[in-house]
């Protein structure tokens, strides 16, 4: 078992032509994932490593069953990319694109609560996006949409892995691989100011899941999305949650990398996430390393 | 990309904010022609990209041009924290019967702009954000529809804004139309200011653009000013690094947002101080990381370097060929501490075992690698 | 009985102190209608003809129950005022306002649509919205949320009057009281080529009203709401329904008038209409006394 | 408010829809001027407000700057459909490969804009509606949003359109951007060419504006042109009626636009021709009536006035007031039919009642107005 994606997800790869679209199309089926085709407006009929290529995300889901779609396309193109592949009906949509505008991202996010009205009116399950601006999701073993080297996730295993940085998550994976415990779904929610699913969204599918025992957060300054998920935690969960939070000596008002990495006044401060956890009972981890020796002690 | 006043002033104007007349100077005797063309007492303001003009004597108010003049010479040249005022704004004093603010921001947690407006303008909104923040009234404005007049009149009467009511929410409404418009990531009025005649101004406006979406704003990159920033940070932007200069002595390159984070919280941690936040991104080939070590070495306040590197997408022995390149052109003079794990890591070590040079060492962790640096060039 | 107001009506008048929203609420009290109090953003504290002034219809509803606001703010304005009524969940809104630019209209007929999914899915009823550039609506006798002239509606009865046009809404009374049948309810859906409530949205509503047995249809030239009545009366109505269309010898592609009064191409045709009728079983009154003869026929 | 080509060619550019260059001339001097500087062959097209210009010989291409200045003589000073043709649009000749049809319309049974996409272009998209409707694409398009490419895109390959899907795209969705700004209540790119070089450009555009929203287009109203519409039409206007020149000889005047289009077909069904449309509005006074006779009477082709009044807002007292004053002042020369009905009908009865004129008579109800109006006219 697995949140989101599994071995019988289909998936269609937007902006399949281009270099990033190809490469990562190629790394996904190594790793076991099934690509049904991939998209490129103007390109449609020809085909690539066999896969057929289309001109609009509506026409491949005429021709295959998608159950995600992931998005290769430069910044200015990755929201109306997000929102074809919504409108056409794709149940999961995972947006790599880094450098996107925060006000397009607002505007997909606005549209998709929209359509999910819609779709919940209409008893239809509601669209999830996954970032932008992030790895994307891997299921252990099973499938991976996104960007994750293949090797860090070759371990199945026990734990649930949401982060908001892309290397401390193949970070945090192998630690966990090392340590014998695994991953069983990993999901890169993605640095941006605005993201299509937070902490808060992914944790009650991993305390649904019965392949997950514990859960690892990694969290960063800026926003407050930690200290949604903490009382979330503090709320609704019983598997035990791991956070780390890294940027907790960065100087305030300076972005950070990531567009959302960043101290406004007191906003996305580390003093208020770490508050968040300990009040959730969530034990924070100082250095990557004590990530695995903390969960150790939570899992019985 | 943060805007001055009085570029903030003739974007937020573009779209029906109202300020008062007023044109940038950068000598006193410009200063002079400008204070006499607008024939009324006028603010000189010093244009610099820091808070704290006011308390620092930044920003004067002139009855005349003889004061103008005066004032501009006391202001221009003057340091504040570090800027040097290069150029004032000069423009009409408003005869102001209230002050109050009204700012957009990008909000994360609402996923959309929030729109903040308090009767108390003219201060500092962080610490009203911090001793009374029921003195903020916040809402969350649309992102397609945009703020409508009637939200901006609900705001502006729950915030207890008084007189000209209309004038008000019309001004928040261009601010916001300006927002969605340039894609700030921060817009603020403040003051916000009610004049004898019931008119209503953006006395000040500071503006923060989204570098991501300047690709579509070509008519604003002549607001850049790359003398405004830090010198290597305008050089690590050519280069596309992410890289923030920061005032310690650790010279810190990476590869991903987060993991260089972490390495400023390790070395912190151990009591270092980072001079930087470099980060190479993903994929990066020996000759970026070459030019990034190139870059922080330009630092004369770096006395070492600590790499991280958790190799995913970026090949670890690809960071180690640039290291190397740096020292065999004999760039390296400064010792570097280097953590190598993840994809080619074995590679990687092998390169950087062969070495014959005490400037480079290997560390099985990150902390190891910035505790020995921390230590050696704080000794 | 009636449809959409009544006796227990309470109404709010936006634009209270302007020229127009004075008169108007003076003319609606004569007629019996329960005015509660007026909008005028700036005003808010004042009173007038001991009604209270608010500066916000947010305001007002925090004062009394508002089942009705009724708009009266120039053009530029209505559709700002129209959607603080819907925000602040006045049920029924109705916008007298001539001359809204046409894509201003648009924005808010969406918005509403977007509203009304969300209170159906909190179990509140929808938000109506009647006009603009429309007459109102009264309930003959009882309550009057509009500005029709009070002397013709003096008589309740037996038909339900529905119109695009004003004058002939007017006449088309006086004329069905002189008959001896009288009004129920009376509805102006206004003359712009994007309105908030057509034809076919009030037809079911007359269908259920026990007190009106017979429906009169005023309709003209331009668009297709004629045909999409025609099409509701085939489909789902008991009651006779008896039409009128005015423009029939209209040229194309000129504006009678009103905004969406125009033929174009072979679009609002009155060809069109008079054969939708004609299948739908409606008898269609040359001349407006004629109205009457073939009510009169139609009523048991 | 209808736009020539090249002001709806300018507008639509303003948004980003690609346009072959060009520009207006008065005089075959002009023309070769423009064509010299362009120095490609060009089309020189008649500006007038009606369709038809190519059947008309309105519309021709030309290899040179002499054959240009020919055209010029021949297409100005030429009436088409009753328009004298004052002007010309000189624009580069593009090479054509591929013909569309792109037009975005204010649609009142989806409440909002529908797009429509034809592989068929070039040729009066009516006349596709009417013989082929299914080779019209239609979507509506969302209100706030705007079109999105993606959904042009998907109109597109479902049109069946090819090549440059993307430009062809971007210009829709410029077209779209366009209306929403501009307050269109149509706009037309018929044909959009795809040309041999993989370029999208409209060749020819169509644009009406939304007369209710001007007040907000202060630049947009040097495209008015008075002189195009008729003199009555724009004396109309200034009075505020709602005026439309027919082609009849009995004038009609009403109040309220359903009751005049019923007084029109009233006039038709008798036998007679409405020389206009006239809705004095509701309320009008005895002034404004006054003007409206006025007006009709103006028109070389009124024969005779209907006067058709139902008193709602309007009081029937003041429009006897109004004619009685026109007949006191000796301008009523023509037969004046009167059918007033509803509020204050009894006092204009009884104010008509005591005129000694044969010129001015009352009827029961509009029918009987309207046939002996219409008798006599035909006489």
């Amino acid at each position: 078992m697995s949140i989101l994606i599994g071995s019988e997800t289909q998936v269609l790869v937007q902006g399949i032509t281009g270099r990033e679209g190809t490469y990562h199309a190629r790394a996904m089926r190594e790793y076991g994932t099934k690509i049904v085709g991939g998209v490129t407006p103007g390109k449609g009929g020809a085909s690539l490593d066999g896969w057929p290529v289309y001109d609009s995300v509506q026409e491949a889901v005429r021709h295959h069953r998608i159950d995600a779609s992931i998005i290769f396309v430069p910044p200015a193109g990755a929201a109306d990319a997000t929102l074809e592949a919504a409108h056409a009906g794709v149940p999961l949509i995972v947006n790599i694109a880094e450098g996107m505008p925060t006000v397009d991202m607002m505007r997909v996010v606005r549209e998709l609560k929209d359509l999910n009205l819609r779709r919940r009116l209409d008893g239809q399950p509601p669209i999830r996006l996954i970032g932008g601006n992030c790895p994307g999701l891997v299921s252990s073993g099973k499938c991976k949409v996104g960007i994750m080297p293949n090797r860090f996730f070759a371990s199945p295993g026990r734990v649930g892995l949401i982060s908001r940085s892309g290397t401390l998550t193949y970070e945090a994976a192998a630690l966990l691989s090392e340590a014998g415990l695994g991953t069983s779904t990993t999901v890169g929610i993605g640095g941006d100011p605005v993201i299509g699913t937070t902490f808060a969204d992914v944790l009650p599918l991993f305390e649904a899941d019965p392949a997950t025992e514990a859960v690892v957060l990694i969290g960063e300054i800026g926003g407050a999305d930690e200290e949604a998920a903490a009382a979330y935690i503090a709320g609704h969960m019983r598997k035990p949650v791991v956070a780390f939070i890294s940027g907790r000596t960065a100087p305030e008002g300076k972005r950070m990398g990531h567009a959302g990495a960043i101290i406004m006044g007191n906003v996305g401060t580390p003093e208020s996430k770490l508050a968040a956890m300990a009040r959730a009972g969530v034990p924070v981890a100082d250095t990557m390393p004590e990530i695995a020796a903390l969960l150790s002690k939570a899992l019985p | 990309m943060k805007l001055h006043e009085y570029q903030g002033k003739e974007l937020l104007s573009r779209y029906g904010v109202a300020v008062p007349m007023g044109k940038v100077a950068y000598s006193p005797d410009q200063v002079r022609a400008i204070a006499q063309e607008l024939g009324v007492p006028v603010m000189v303001k010093a244009q610099v990209h820091v808070g704290g003009r006011g308390k620092a004597g930044g920003v004067k108010y002139c009855k005349d041009p003889d004061a103008a003049t005066a004032a501009a010479e006391a202001i221009l040249g003057m340091d504040i924290k570090g800027f040097t005022v290069k150029k004032v704004l000069v423009t009409a004093a408003v005869d102001i019967a209230k002050e109050y603010y009204a700012g957009m921001i990008v909000d994360r947690n609402v996923q959309t702009y929030t729109l903040m407006v308090s009767k108390e303008g003219g201060i500092e909104i962080e610490e009203v954000a911090a001793t009374r923040p029921e003195a903020i009234f916040r809402l969350p404005v649309d992102p397609v529809a945009g703020l409508r007049p009637f939200e901006a009149r609900r705001v502006a009467l729950e915030a207890g804004l008084e007189g000209s009511l209309s004038k008000i929410a019309q001004m928040m409404v261009a601010l916001s139309r300006a927002c969605f418009a340039a894609d700030a990531t921060l817009a603020e009025i403040n003051p916000l200011v009610v004049t004898a005649q019931g008119e209503v101004v953006a006395a000040d406006a500071k503006v923060d653009l989204d570098d991501n979406a300047l690709f579509r704003h070509a008519d604003l990159m002549h607001y850049r000013e790359t003398e405004a920033e830090h010198p290597l940070e305008v050089e690590a932007s050519n280069f596309g690094f992410a890289y923030v200069k920061l005032d310690g002595h650790v010279g810190i390159i990476g590869n991903g947002a987060g993991l260089v984070m972490t390495s400023l919280d390790v070395v912190n941690r151990v009591g270092g101080k980072p001079a930087n936040f470099l980060d190479i991104g993903g994929g990066a080939k020996a000759e970026v990381v070459y030019n990034a070590v190139r870059l922080v070495l330009r630092d004369p306040d770096v006395r070492g370097i600590l790499i991280n590197i958790f190799g995913g997408i970026t090949r670890a022995d690809e960071v180690a060929k640039g290291v190397i390149r740096a020292l065999e052109e004999g760039l390296l003079n400064k010792p570097v501490a280097m953590r190598v794990a993840g994809t080619a890591e074995e590679e990687a070590k092998a390169l950087l075992a062969d070495l014959k040079t005490p400037l480079i060492r290997m560390y099985p962790d990150m902390f190891a690698a910035a505790e020995a640096l921390a230590r050696e060039v704080s000794a």
